[in-house]
């Protein structure tokens, strides 16, 4: 179990602090396309650090994470679309533009299908379990892109951002950077709390030896399944975030190459540190926008990267930075 | 019914591709106990480099020979520098270091061959049509695509349960530690399993290329659907991986040419088309998920 | 040219709007969100092409004889990628001048956003229906045609040639359901199958089939990209093409297509706004330069890339390189004071153009390649369907 | 003797051709220590996985305290007081000494969704924690990493994890495989402390053990049972003589 040490909590203070006063920092050097990058970044920084809860702590290596991810996204991005449209979605009901409802909606969405999708491929273990839930993923990828009302393959557009408690303060985009790092901050922190718990230590022990765990009284299916379920509605939760800041629902958002890439993040932050993967999308995304500047083949040389960090780089950044190596 | 024969043997032309895939992705998984995302790489390299060949010598016999033995050598390079240190890691590390393989063979082919997609010509002696029944006359290409895929399945079988060297392979995913007493190298026999797995995958890749267009990226979506045939037939069972291979095959696409015409009793041909398609792609994984639901392994065990 | 001249006016907007245009001392952005990969790469590429031509001829960086330099990024065919680079270009650039959508679907993505913030987008290809009808905008100009105008050209043309039952085929996106609507616009006859495809399908095994049981007179389809190359070829191998024969819009049989495809094209016609050997004086150099510069025919996205940028170039020269007033750059596109490869051309009242739409015929040309040649003019003036929708 | 706290009727268990067990009767009451032995693939490994849950039977029954448990799953067994330990160790390498046992105790004190306060510092938790390994002589190590211990002190480490569930019946495949001398004297010696509390089943190749800490034992030979009774009987048995020579031989 990760204890914490003085160097820990300054990393994981640190990069917060980094990212609380970005804006204000990018705006003054009049960049402001850092913020709306970074607000990006923010989102699926989010999403790793959720993924991190099963695939770090209950080592089950979901494939398909981004499927969560978009179906918050749909969510909300729907609910506005009949909003503004002004057409009844369901029952009548003509959707809605309110944070504080879709936002919730997202994350019970997300929490719906993870369920569905965790009670079937948690009944597996090991490789089926990576391959199913990559499976079901694409099947959620081509159910959008079949939603032709809903722009199918092309995406939904979105006419503006969510309203909160009917104002609409997240056109700002400084505003809803903050919201979003208000968000990860909010969810970093309950997660910590989750995996020190009696609920969190029993994921741990389905993860070292789920036999055993067994013939103490456990049933693994249900708290691992509870786990996946929770991870999926805070990804979803991302989801919803990010249809506001990208103003744009698109199956991309659910494509395996995205939930690829979220577990990249995990992997490169440090695997089973929630923080970690904090480090791995910014890592990511500033790789990115610097190799980009040098070749639109950047994927060249992230793809050796990674290959050498799985090999080399066991503990991920977060893990060589504390001095402590994981898994 | 002729259009349904039609149909049903387009769909075994998918499976016998899906097939090729599948086996060598089950064989590796069920002997060295890695899952390769990077087998739909070996795939592509196999099309490019076979339509490369192709475009210079005209000959599909030599552009068959030049991909399949590009796929081949590049899986046995991967396997002997990278894959290897991964054989007793977690399935995690494993599907991340060939992740990372598929971002860069992607960029890779993106920079040699560039952005557009290469076409394939059908080979001028195949550029015909049988009439496998009165009525139906089906272009033997794709026959020919049936026939070899068959033929090869055949042969991998009669490799694994009838040869030495399939005892070996056999032996070798029980007991490691045995085979390597029997003073047979281990390390090597992996080597060219991978590369059997490899020269699979590189053969599926030249001859669906004149069916599809050879681009980076081509190998993701083949890769994905045999992932589902394996899960669909069990994981490291050839015996599956055919069954399942079929079973994708086809449903898939007699799912594309049924589920528009279903839909369009209630809705308009744009909307029908759009549904019924990509219904058409959820089938295969429905089906999965009521295997699943069913046999949580899939339908075969390994080894059977 | 005079640079005195319009240095004094740079100082003089300076001055009288106390808004330091620093951008006007510098050359002027213009930001190219087009499709470089995938099976439509060739598309952006050749629009690219056509428009860094245009810029070549003036000697370089130069449009109108404004100072320009050009910003090119792939959108893979993406719309949420295309729509990420137009934040980039206009929060990191500054841009003020958009062009280079190809596909529909990113140009939906795209455009509404990017005319909102107030830069003019002129779209040298994709002219999806809403953005000509109820979602056309005073900042969106289309070089190019709205999506259905070819379409509903063939439709007439295959209407007045008396042919009776019709398959059609297209993609399901937005330019490749807008081509269907667009072939029925003026078409009458049967249409004995419809079959929509899923935009990228490289197999079209089921699809032939399909059209083989149906039995039509002809075969109308849309298949743009690579896709086209591929079920031609299929068609071909299933030895249907002079069963039913082939027909589509100009997109159908561009010559990269017509290449790739080989003998299986030969003989089928299409129609288009413009063809190499149209013959006026801006086209017989402008195909003369293009092979010059880039040793190969130029296509008809060729010819929509450098139209644009000549576009641009005349409202740029107009208002002087001058973007601080953008009503005045927008009067002056909708001028359209340039001499257009095409002949004949104006815009209409939404922004999109009035022009007369040819059927050519895939002939062998006479370097032995398979090319295109003007057959007829289908019609004249043609205005697309959605003007009356604009509120401009 | 009073009624027996665990009975198995008949457990029938074969894969292919291969028979397992073979219509086994077995009986364990509390308060005494019933030994299993017989020579390698006789089946006791497979006869405790029926009786803790693991294996199914294809025949047979399974009766605790008056109720049939042939259909519960392992946990299900487990939470109604039977505890198992495994021939190979199976301890939580990654959690301290504490931690696994702490583990063992939560499973029996429930708030298993309980997401916010951490385990750490649960008091009930560590209580318990505690006095299991104060029972195996472990408390001194509690704050090391279960992978750093000696094998020894693993198998002493299940030992608590299997107490601290309050079971009522142990379950003990080989406690004391691979242990030392010393060891095993120490584990023998707690193993009789705990005959009192308990209703153990004790699978042992160690004949010194067996016939030092046994009340009854039974001898399996090819998943059947070839004699039951008291230790000392079982020594003269010429049949359980010829079963072990014929191993050895």
């Amino acid at each position: 179990m990760p204890e914490t040490n003085k160097r820990a909590t300054f990393l994981t203070l640190g990069v917060l602090a980094f990212l609380a006063i970005l804006p204000p920092v990018a705006l003054a050097l009049d960049r402001p396309y850092m913020v709306t990058l970074a607000n990006r970044m923010l989102v699926y920084a989010l999403a790793a650090v959720a993924l991190d809860l099963v695939m770090g702590y209950g080592r089950m290596v979901s494939f398909g994470h981004a499927a969560f991810l978009g179906l918050g996204a749909y969510t909300v991005g729907i609910l506005h679309h009949h909003d503004v449209m002004m057409t009844p979605f369901l029952f009548g009901w003509a959707g809605s533009n309110e944070a504080l409802l879709a936002w919730p909606l997202a994350m019970l969405v997300a929490a719906g299908y993870a369920l569905l999708v965790g009670a079937i491929s948690l009944r597996t273990g090991g490789v089926y379990f990576i391959m199913i839930t990559l499976a079901f993923a694409q099947m959620v990828f081509f159910f959008f892109v079949s939603l032709i009302a809903y722009g199918g393959r092309d995406g939904l557009v979105m006419f503006s951002r969510n309203s909160v408690a009917g104002t609409d303060i997240l056109g700002s985009r400084v505003v809803l950077y903050y919201v979003c790092l208000g968000c990860l901050v909010a969810v970093l922190a309950f997660l910590v709390m989750v995996v020190r718990s009696r609920f969190g230590r029993i994921i741990e022990g389905c993860r070292q030896n789920e036999q055993r765990m067994r013939a103490l009284g456990y049933k693994p299916f249900v708290y691992k399944l509870t786990a996946f379920v929770l991870s999926g509605a805070l990804a979803g939760l991302a989801g919803a975030l990010l249809a506001n800041h990208s103003e744009f629902v698109s199956p991309d958002f659910l494509s395996w190459e995205s939930s690829g890439l979220l577990m990249v993040m995990v992997l490169l932050g440090g695997l089973s540190t929630l923080v970690g993967p904090i480090y791995g999308a910014l890592t990511l995304f500033a790789l990115e926008e610097v190799l980009v500047a040098y070749t639109p083949h950047w994927q060249l040389v992230l793809g050796p990267v990674l290959i050498l960090a799985v090999l080399f780089f066991k503990g991920g950044l977060y893990g060589w930075m504390t001095g402590k190596r994981t898994g | 019914m002729l259009f349904f024969i039609e149909q049903l043997l387009n769909g075994f032309q998918l499976g016998v591709t899906l097939l090729l895939m599948a086996s060598g992705l089950t064989l590796i998984f069920g002997i060295m106990h890695l899952i390769n995302l990077a087998h739909g790489s070996l795939f592509m390299i196999g099309a490019f480099v076979g339509a490369t060949v192709m475009a210079y010598t005209g000959s599909f016999l030599l552009a068959l020979a030049g991909g399949v033995a590009a796929s081949g050598l590049v899986g046995m390079a991967l396997e002997y520098t990278v894959l290897r240190r991964l054989y007793y890691r977690e399935h995690l590390d494993q599907v991340l270091a060939t992740f990372g393989m598929i971002l860069f063979f992607n960029e890779l082919v993106q920079i040699v061959w560039g952005r557009r997609p290469l076409g394939v010509d059908t080979p001028s002696w195949l550029s015909f049509t049988v009439e496998i029944l009165p009525g139906v006359a089906y272009p033997a290409h794709r026959l020919a695509v049936i026939a070899v895929g068959l033929l090869v399945i055949v042969g991998l079988f009669f490799l694994i349960m009838r040869t030495r060297v399939g005892m070996w392979i056999r032996a070798g995913a029980s007991i490691r530690e045995m085979i390597g007493a029997l003073g047979v190298n281990i390390n090597l026999l992996y080597t060219l399993v991978f590369g059997l797995g490899a020269c699979l995958a590189g053969l599926a890749g030249v001859m669906a290329s004149p069916l599809m267009s050879v681009q980076a990226g081509m190998g993701e979506n083949i890769l994905i659907l045999t992932f589902v045939v394996i899960v669909i037939g069990g994981i490291g069972s050839l015996r599956g991986a055919v069954v399942g291979a079929v079973l994708v095959g086809v449903a898939d696409t007699l799912g594309r040419v049924y589920f528009p015409a279903l839909f369009r009793l209630w809705a308009d041909p744009a909307t029908a088309d759009a549904a019924g398609a990509s219904l058409a792609s959820m089938t295969i994984y429905l089906v999965m998920a009521v295997v699943l639901a069913v046999r949580p392994q899939g339908l075969f065990r390994a080894h059977a | 040219m005079n640079r005195l001249t319009r240095s004094l006016g740079t100082m003089a907007v300076t001055l009288g709007l106390g808004v330091a245009t620093a951008t006007a001392a510098e050359p002027v952005k213009i930001g190219m969100v087009t499709t470089l990969s995938t099976g439509g790469g060739y598309l952006g590429e050749e629009v690219r092409d056509g428009f860094r031509l245009a810029m070549q001829q003036e000697g370089g960086d130069t449009l109108g004889g404004v100072p320009v330099e050009l910003i090119v990024e792939d959108d893979g065919r993406n719309p949420g990628q295309g729509r990420q680079i137009a934040q980039r270009m206009m929060q990191s650039e500054g841009v003020q001048i958009m062009t280079g959508s190809i596909f529909s679907n990113v140009a939906m993505a795209v455009i509404p956003q990017v005319v909102r913030e107030g830069v003019v987008f002129i779209s040298p290809n994709a002219g999806p229906s809403q953005l000509a009808g109820a979602q056309c905008h005073e900042n969106y100009f289309n070089a190019a045609w709205q999506n259905n105008d070819l379409h509903s050209a063939m439709g007439k043309y295959l209407e007045d040639e008396g042919y009776d039952n019709v398959y059609l085929l297209a993609p399901n996106y937005p330019a490749g359901r807008d081509a269907l609507t667009g072939f029925k616009r003026y078409y009458e006859g049967n249409i004995v199958g419809e079959t929509y495809t899923q935009l990228g399908q490289s197999d079209f095994a089921a699809e032939i089939s399909s059209v083989r049981e149906a039995d039509p007179d002809a075969v109308f389809f849309f298949l743009p990209g690579g896709d086209g190359v591929n079920f031609v070829r299929q068609f071909d191998d299933a030895e249907l093409t002079d069963r039913f024969p082939l027909f589509g819009a100009a997109f159908s049989f561009d010559n990269t297509l017509v290449q790739a495809v080989g003998d299986a094209a030969r003989g089928a016609f299409n129609t288009s706004q413009w063809s190499a050997d149209l013959d006026n004086e801006a086209n017989r150099q402008f195909v003369a330069a293009y092979e010059e510069e880039y040793g190969s025919k130029p296509t008809l996205y060729a010819h929509q890339g450098y139209d644009t940028a000549r576009l641009i170039g005349s409202a740029l020269r107009a208002v002087d390189g001058d973007l601080s007033d953008m009503e005045a750059f927008r009067e002056a596109l909708r001028a359209a004071d340039f001499d257009s490869t095409r002949g004949d051309f104006r815009f209409n009242t939404n922004q999109h153009p009035i022009q007369d739409i040819y059927v050519r015929e895939v002939v062998e040309g006479d370097d032995g390649k398979l090319t295109n040649r003007l057959v007829a003019k289908v019609i004249e003036d043609h205005e697309d369907a959605f003007v009356g929708e604009c509120h401009l | 003797m009073t009624q027996a706290l665990l009975r198995a009727e008949g457990l029938h268990k074969s894969y292919g051709g291969l028979v397992a067990t073979r219509h086994l009767d077995l009986d364990l009451h509390a308060g005494e220590i019933h030994a299993m032995i017989g020579p390698n693939g006789a089946g006791k490994t497979t006869a405790m996985g029926q009786l803790s849950g693991e294996l199914a039977p294809d025949a047979g029954r399974i009766v605790l305290d008056g109720e049939d448990v042939t259909r519960l799953s392992m946990p299900a067994r487990a939470r109604r007081g039977i505890a198992r330990s495994y021939q190979i160790t199976a301890v939580f390498e990654e959690f301290t000494v504490r931690q696994n046992v702490a583990v063992a105790v939560q499973a029996m004190a429930r708030h298993h969704f309980r997401m916010v306060r951490p385990a750490r510092r649960d008091p009930e938790l560590n209580a318990g924690a505690e006095e299991a390994l104060g029972r195996v002589g472990l408390l001194h190590l509690a704050d090391e990493v279960a992978a750093d211990l000696a094998h020894g002190q693993k198998r002493q480490l299940e030992l608590a994890m299997v107490l601290a569930t309050r079971p009522r019946v142990l379950l003990l495949d080989e406690p004391m495989a691979g242990m030392g001398n010393a060891e095993v004297d120490a584990m023998t010696r707690l193993l009789e402390e705990l005959r009192s509390h308990y209703a153990i089943l004790l699978v042992e190749h160690d004949m010194d053990v067996v016939f030092r800490v046994a009340d009854r034992t039974t001898v399996l030979v090819d998943g059947a049972v070839l004699a039951s009774g008291a230790p000392e009987a079982i020594r003269s048995d010429a049949r359980v003589q010829a079963a072990y020579l014929e191993e050895s031989a």
